[in-house]
């Protein structure tokens, strides 16, 4: 039968017909919708039993403490740890993401060396192992050590190492526990400084960022919180002295604008009324001081800090009405205040009765090192790591054969950071243990990658601002990636290979002893527990008026307006960069694309000329930056607001080449008496671009 | 205006006062509820971020300037928007409970629901999500990933709730009756200031049951008649003004 | 049959006694179309391919330009239903002098309007939802079923005019066909009248019931908005002049006289006339917008216009210059019958209409309605404008292919005859 | 190929209109085979679990219970299948001689390995299922069910046999074709009986996540 044209049509509908009636076009129909949602490039979930396992953040610059979510073995959650003193049932916006940070895209997976045309090869840990040892071998007296890590044992076995190696340039990263050391050795004290916020009713926080990114700062929050009941009047009264409205300012019941880096002043102002009022404290230098707070007029005070005079008084007549008035002096960004400030702001509490008070000031007890040769924490607290590279620069001090790197990140976080870049381009030899490719990390010449807080055994001691001795374990909730090991352990056998004995045989022991050290129970620690002492130490300090004289003379910042960094702990820190979950969390007009926004308000931008989104170049003798404008009337006059954490050169595609390092505008200053280097003044010329 | 009224109301009283805006909750919400992070998240209108943390300006300039942060997850509306608009039936408000549900198999992705919720809590995903590699692994198995072509939302951490009733049945309590605390969301868990309180709105044995009372207390955009499920607090009153569009002769609450 | 080389090559499927351009001519007016539609074809891959994320859509504006210009060409393509209407129901009988164009016209934009939709919907794979799970309390519902149907009787309409092709006219089937569908056609144009004016009606609906969005939000007449019968009758009040702008575009690129003067005339007539009744209504709601909805949302009309983008303009130039003076110049005689004043006003009156689509889909979400929130504004993007172009591009190869071969004017032959 | 039109068919004699018409009908058999027959083949692929697990010998060999291994963990979570850790907890060492537990042992127990097994009612990402909710307890309110019956209302009863079912992978949505699609689930939560005793209502979030 010969199939004609006509046929043809007839089987085709036919065909269609009875299509319409098998299963064929409706199941498509279907599963093709099904397909759509079960695409196979979308991941899936994957299930699993859930298990909770308590922590501490080594991330997280607060030390919060943290309940990690497994799903079999993968981490999946940080969650808050209702039993932590540092987490009290709230967690950090850094810490909170924690587990997915293990997968960042930033992590360093493997050993890295730079070879001779400035690229980076993977090379084996063998490989690694024998470099680092022939150059540290070599450096002998001549090697520097620097730590990024405030709170771990890990700063006993570095120290040891670089003591062992004849030379007593070991560093810590600066933070705000170098001028409080400062101080509390002024005045004649010992221990740490400790704040006891939760059982203040008036927490005065000059400069101190306490909600937001200041000390044990989820602490401090949960303090906050239970002095608040929801929509009730408030049990306790946050104050907050500062230049720019922060998120703690948000918080407080009240903000009071003042400069930045005029802390000390503000609290002398307050002494000054205090003392006035008929406040004293039973100290050797009471009458030094109160000479020195007598020159503190409200009138002088306004005119240094730009506070209110009013608003001066009426905080000094709260502070005397309260029962238990708390102050806290700090650095809105964390870092570069000089002691003298610290010292103020100890005296006021000491005016106030407030020393070794409950909802006072504390000196906590520290331990001791537990390495052979290692330092003391007061030891360690008393090196400057900014001096020491100034010094460098000077040609003061010759630069070492090698530098070595804990989890630091001096490149990007050091004030002047290019010139501090510079600095660090003249060390021959620069090996950094680290997590993440940061910055310094792309200057070394050896590149060691070492596992996550989530991923080791770790410790924290004591964080500065903790109102209490405290300690407990990191412990390893994730598995440890292929190709990093854990500093502790390499460190001690690097050691050994070098021929040094610090005492110990592994990191473990050193844990172990660091507990006994603070009296903490090791099962229990291991346990998840937190040890926790209520012990202080008992000491009649002076007011360290002599010190206090001479370190306050502030000396007025260059440029017409002041750069007042704010530090948020959702951008980051410069260990971490933007973890990648943060980013959404960064405010429209804080960065766009890649442009920084800096915030004014109308009075300053009229005087400027400028309005919002215009482009602007805020430039100092240290560096310059560009960004835009943004309008923001929490900001004082004359006064630029500049977020921290942005303008990272190195890190991942969520923090590279995102705005502008404000780290580049602060200037490094010495203050009188201590020496401390100082960068909490900076003054700016602003222009338009 | 017909209210869906249940036995159980699931509810949040944020203090506003409270707040700082730290960004805590919006972290601790992507990672629950597995969104994906963003290489640039500039654009913030086509930023997938089932929560947002607004500020809010009281617009007088220095020094009498005062600020708050306001943390916006699905309002869960008694009379939603949303739902009755869907053509497809991929959101509804049924079950008990009175979660605003969105089912992401069901949605074609038309995004009327987006135009209808005055509250901008209704997201879109423009494009596939993409986790940097490797990080799929930190994805709970609790929400399913949702492909591009789909509208999302806050669900108040609904799989939380299923958990809580779960767990109840295998301890033998009734899972109809969960304890204050049982279940509460992500983002209030999270909360280092404590600043967002979830439960039982018609529970009196649950604390928002009373903060939703207080006369602190009021909703956003109470005169459109959306009848939230999430109350906030201030005792600042040109907060709770921010709260509602009033006229210049309205006097607001509390 | 004698080739007669003058002709075009495919003269033998003109219409009955038209003249066409020559074969080369045609297939360079394609090649320029084709041009954009493949430029617009790209942009509708990259969307299907790669997801709306290529798009300025956002979150703020989950509708934006395609929106606009589906409601738009849907308010312009409702000609076909009114006119369809006026003809075989009202039996006013001239219009069957362009009916066929208006059948077409409604066609093409009601098609197109799908073509777009398929892009804008996230999941086009699940579009059928729509039918099968369809909620029936929503009005986009209404619309997708109202949309659906009144597509099916534009095609049904369309077919008999395809069949009578000269060549297909001889297929006794087709012929037979088409003879009965035309018997029909009243049926149809009726049945296609009440869908077109529901959707036309649940498009306006649609942003009605937003209760939420106090910009659109207009309380309801029985279980109806407002908006819904605003839709119908702006839609009826510019459709019949849209199909006359057309018709004017294709006698000037062809330049042949296809429409009598009397014909487009008598359509602008009526649309002023809807005009007319619509501008009563929509000055009325618009009273009642600024006096009762607003203020009962705690809102000032100020508040609802944002610098120049979102300015007052947009409403005067709605109202005003794109709605009353087109009004006054269609339904006085003396002006009507000015071409140059007529046409304009045809135009004004379509610009008009798609100001009021743009201003209720764009503009209602661009106003922040929470205190603390900002005006948002939207620009649409090369996807955006390329796959509308493509909807544009196919229109034309549409009625290009029509004119060519199929006997759309009745009146063609005559007009010409004479003007020879 | 106008000639055709010009001269119409001769269509109106029987025989022809009966040939006429048989070419449809022989489309509209193929069409059913190809649809009824030949498309389910061409759509689902046959898999095999990874590992040759008999039911049987852990029933009646080792005297185990189904919820030595499918239980419910204590905070209500549903294990479903046993991690290669606890079958390790007895296969650490080969117990019989079956090549097949050597293999087992070899590839999963001494890589710590995870059996990726076949799980014939697998729901989507985005269903949230409790067994917990649908126990014994709850659907005895008004049935009769033994355990066995409660589970085999929906998973095959393999306690017996010694040999896994083949598994059905439907090509384009890769889901399990024994995967309960949503109509089955509403045999039980569309029913308005339930609500009372089970508060199984039908609202989306009751089973969607």
């Amino acid at each position: 039968m010969a199939v004609d044209r006509r046929g043809f049509l007839k089987f085709v509908a036919g065909v269609s017909a009875g299509v319409m009636v098998t299963p064929i076009p409706w199941k498509l129909l279907d599963d093709a919708s099904i397909w759509t949602q079960n695409w196979p490039w979308i991941p899936s979930n994957v299930d699993g039993a859930s298990t909770y396992v308590s922590t501490v953040s080594k991330l997280c610059p607060s030390c919060v403490g943290m309940k990690v979510r497994l799903v079999g073995d993968r981490p999946v959650r940080v969650l808050p740890d209702d039993n932590h003193p540092l987490s009290k049932g709230g967690i950090s916006s850094l810490a909170v993401a924690e587990a997915q940070m293990l997968h960042s895209p930033a992590r360093v997976k493997r050993p890295l060396k730079r070879a001779a045309d400035g690229a980076y090869v993977a090379i084996s840990w063998e490989e690694a192992d024998a470099l680092l040892a022939e150059k540290l071998a070599a450096a002998k007296g001549s090697l520097a050590c620097v730590s990024g890590d405030e709170t771990g044992s890990i700063n006993d076995v570095l120290s040891a190492m670089t003591g062992k190696a004849g030379s007593s340039n070991f560093y810590l990263m600066p933070s705000e526990a170098q001028p409080a050391a400062k101080a509390v050795a002024a005045m004649g004290g010992e221990g740490q400084l400790g704040y006891d916020i939760e059982n203040s009713d008036y927490v005065l926080a000059i400069g101190a960022n306490i909600l937001e990114s200041w000390g044990t700062v989820i602490r401090n929050r949960a303090a906050f919180k239970a002095t608040r009941p929801h929509g009730e009047e408030p049990a306790a009264t946050f104050v907050f002295a500062g230049p720019v409205q922060n998120n703690t300012a948000a918080g407080a019941d009240q903000w009071v604008p003042i400069k930045a880096g005029t802390e000390g002043a503000f609290a002398l102002g307050i002494a000054h009324l205090l003392i006035k009022a008929g406040a004293t404290a039973d100290a050797a230098d009471f009458s030094a001081f109160a000479r020195l707070a007598g020159t503190f007029t409200p009138a002088k005070v306004a005119e240094l800090t730009g506070v209110n005079e009013d608003q001066l008084k009426d905080v000094a007549k709260a502070l005397l009405k309260a029962r238990r008035p708390l102050v806290i002096t700090g650095s809105e960004f964390g870092q570069g205040t000089g002691a003298a400030s610290v010292l103020a702001g100890v005296a006021v509490n000491m005016l106030l009765g407030g020393l070794n008070r409950k909802g006072g000031l504390k000196l906590l007890p520290v331990a001791g090192p537990v390495v052979d040769g290692a330092m003391t924490r007061a030891e360690m607290l008393g090196k400057d790591f900014v001096a020491y590279m100034s010094r460098i620069n000077a040609g003061k001090d010759k630069a070492p054969a090698a530098m070595v790197f804990y989890e630091a990140n001096p490149a990007y976080a050091l004030p002047q950071a290019a010139k501090m870049a510079e600095v660090l381009a003249k060390v021959p030899f620069k090996a950094t243990f680290t997590t993440f490719l940061d910055e310094t990390a792309m200057l070394c010449d050896l590149v060691l990658p070492v596992p996550m807080g989530l991923e080791r055994l770790d410790d924290v001691a004591t964080p500065y601002g903790s109102g209490q001795a405290l300690y407990c374990l990191a412990r390893p909730v994730a598995p440890m990636p292929a190709h990093v090991k854990p500093a502790g352990d390499y460190i001690i056998a690097l050691a050994g290979k070098l021929g040094m004995d610090l005492g110990v045989g592994t990191w473990e022991e050193v844990l172990q002893a660091k507990a006994r050290a603070m009296g903490a129970d090791w099962d229990s620690l291991m346990d998840g527990n937190v040890h926790v002492s209520s012990s202080t130490v008992n000491a009649q300090p002076a007011f360290g008026a002599g010190m206090l004289q001479k370190g306050i003379a502030t000396k007025a910042a260059e440029g017409d307006y002041a750069i007042a960094p704010v530090h948020k702990l959702n951008v980051g820190t410069a260990k971490t960069a933007i973890p990648p979950y943060n980013n959404k969390t960064i405010r429209r007009w804080e960065l766009q694309g890649k442009e920084l926004y800096v915030a004014m308000n109308g009075a300053t931008a009229r005087k400027l000329g400028v309005m919002k989104h215009d482009k602007i170049v805020v430039s100092n003798k240290s560096g310059s930056i560009s960004a835009r404008v943004n309008i923001f009337e929490g900001v004082m006059n004359d006064t630029v607001a500049v977020l921290m954490g942005l303008g990272h050169t190195a890190f991942d595609q969520f923090s590279k080449g995102k705005g502008e390092n404000v780290m580049q505008l602060l200037t490094v200053g010495f203050e009188s008496g201590t020496g401390l280097s100082v960068w909490n003044m900076a003054g700016a010329t602003i222009s338009k671009a | 205006m017909e209210i869906k009224e249940f036995k159980v109301k699931w509810g949040m009283a944020i203090d506003l006062d409270k707040c700082t805006g730290c960004g805590a909750c919006m972290v601790a919400c992507q990672a629950e509820n597995n969104l994906a992070p963003i290489a640039d998240a500039s654009n913030k209108i086509k930023v997938m971020n089932w929560l947002v943390v607004y500020e809010l300006s009281n617009k007088k300039p220095f020094p009498e300037h005062d600020v708050a942060y306001l943390p916006r997850p699905c309002q869960q509306c008694g009379h939603p928007p949303c739902v009755s608009v869907c053509p497809v039936v991929a959101t509804d408000k049924n079950e008990e409970g009175g979660i605003v549900s969105q089912i992401y198999p069901r949605c074609i992705g038309c995004r009327y629901c987006m135009a209808a919720c005055p509250y901008h809590a209704r997201y879109f995903n423009w494009l596939d999500p993409v986790w940097p590699e490797g990080m799929e692994k930190a994805l709970t198995p609790d929400v399913s990933v949702r492909p591009r072509g789909v509208v999302e939302k806050c669900s108040f951490c609904h799989h939380r709730f299923m958990k809580a009733k779960d767990k109840a049945i295998a301890e033998g309590r009734d899972p109809e009756a969960l304890a204050d605390g049982d279940y509460v969301t992500s983002c209030a868990e999270a909360c280092p200031n404590g600043a967002i309180v979830f439960g039982d709105l018609n529970n009196p044995d649950h604390q928002v049951y009373h903060l939703s009372r207080s006369k602190y207390a009021s909703r956003l955009l109470e005169r459109l008649h959306a009848n939230t499920q999430v109350y906030y607090l201030s005792r600042r009153e040109w907060v709770r003004r921010q709260l509602d569009n009033y006229l210049d002769n309205e006097k607001v609450k509390g | 049959m004698e080739k007669n080389y003058s002709l075009p090559a495919d003269h033998d499927l003109f219409p009955d006694g038209a003249k066409r351009c020559s074969l080369m001519q045609f297939m360079a007016w394609m090649g320029i179309v084709g041009v954009v539609a493949a430029w617009g074809l790209y942009a509708a891959y990259k969307v299907l391919s790669t997801g709306l994320g290529v798009t300025a859509l956002d979150d703020y504006f989950g509708f934006g330009l395609w929106i606009t210009f589906d409601l738009a060409v849907i308010a312009l393509g409702a000609g076909a239903f009114f006119t369809g209407l006026l003809r075989y129901i009202l039996n006013i009988d001239p219009l069957k002098n362009i009916i066929n164009l208006t059948v077409i016209v409604g066609f093409i934009c009601y098609s197109g309007a799908m073509l777009i939709l398929v892009l804008d919907v996230g999941q086009p794979v699940r579009a059928w939802f729509g039918y099968w799970h369809a909620n029936v309390h929503s009005m986009l519902t209404e619309v997708i079923f109202c949309i659906t149907c009144y597509l099916i009787v534009l095609i049904i309409e369309f077919i008999p005019l395809v069949f009578e092709q000269k060549q297909l006219d001889r297929i006794p089937v087709l012929h037979h066909i088409a003879h009965n569908l035309h018997v029909m056609m009243p049926l149809f144009a009726g049945v296609g009248a009440f869908l077109s004016t529901f959707h036309q009606g649940s498009l306006g609906g649609m942003y009605g019931v937003l209760f939420a969005r106090p910009y659109v939000f207009r309380d309801g007449f029985f279980v109806w908005p407002w908006t819904f019968f605003l839709f119908v009758i702006s839609a009826v009040g510019s459709g019949p002049v849209f199909t006359v702008l057309i018709a004017t575009i294709m006698e000037k690129m062809t330049g042949r006289k296809l429409v009598s003067w009397e014909i487009k005339s008598l359509m602008g007539k009526i649309a002023g006339s809807m005009l007319f009744v619509y501008l009563i209504f929509k000055f009325l709601d618009t009273y009642g917008w600024i006096e009762h909805i607003l203020p009962h949302a705690g809102l000032t009309f100020d508040q609802n216009f944002y610098g120049n983008i979102y300015g007052q303009w947009l409403l005067w130039a709605e109202l005003g210059v794109c709605g009353v003076l087109p009004c006054i110049i269609l339904l006085t005689p003396s002006l009507r019958n000015n071409p140059a004043l007529f046409y304009s006003a045809a135009l004004l009156d379509c610009i008009g209409i798609t100001i009021n689509r743009y201003v209720f889909t764009v503009q209602a979400l661009a106003m922040p309605v929470m205190p603390f929130d900002s005006w948002e504004t939207y620009a649409p993007n090369w996807a955006e404008w390329g796959s509308s172009a493509l909807i544009i591009a196919y229109g034309a190869i549409v009625l290009s292919l029509s004119y060519r071969y199929l006997p759309v004017f009745p009146q063609e032959k005559k007009l010409n005859a004479t003007k020879a | 190929m106008a000639d055709r039109h010009l001269h119409p068919a001769n269509g109106n004699s029987a025989p022809s209109q009966f040939g006429g018409a048989a070419p449809f009908f022989v489309g509209l058999v193929v069409a059913l085979i190809l649809g009824w027959w030949a498309f389910p083949q061409m759509l689902f692929s046959q898999k095999h679990q990874p590992v040759r697990f008999s039911h049987k010998v852990h029933m009646e060999g080792a005297g185990m219970e189904c919820k030595s291994c499918h239980f419910l963990r204590e905070d209500g979570s549903y294990a479903g299948l046993p991690t290669t850790e606890s079958c390790a907890e007895c296969h650490s060492e080969p117990m019989g001689e079956d090549p097949e537990e050597a293999r087992f042992i070899e590839e999963y127990v001494n890589t710590g390995k995870e059996v990726e097994w076949l799980v014939y009612q697998k729901q989507p990402d985005n269903v949230f299922f409790s067994h917990a909710a649908h126990s014994v307890d709850s659907c005895n309110n008004c049935h009769e069910f033994t355990e066995t019956e409660l589970c085999s209302q929906c998973h095959p009863n393999v306690a017996e046999t010694d040999e896994a079912p083949v598994y059905y992978e439907n090509k384009l949505t890769k889901y399990s074709k024994q995967t309960m699609k949503m109509w089955r689930c509403e045999r039980c939560h569309a029913n308005p009986e339930h609500f009372g005793t089970t508060r199984s209502s039908n609202a989306c979030y009751v089973c969607h996540k």
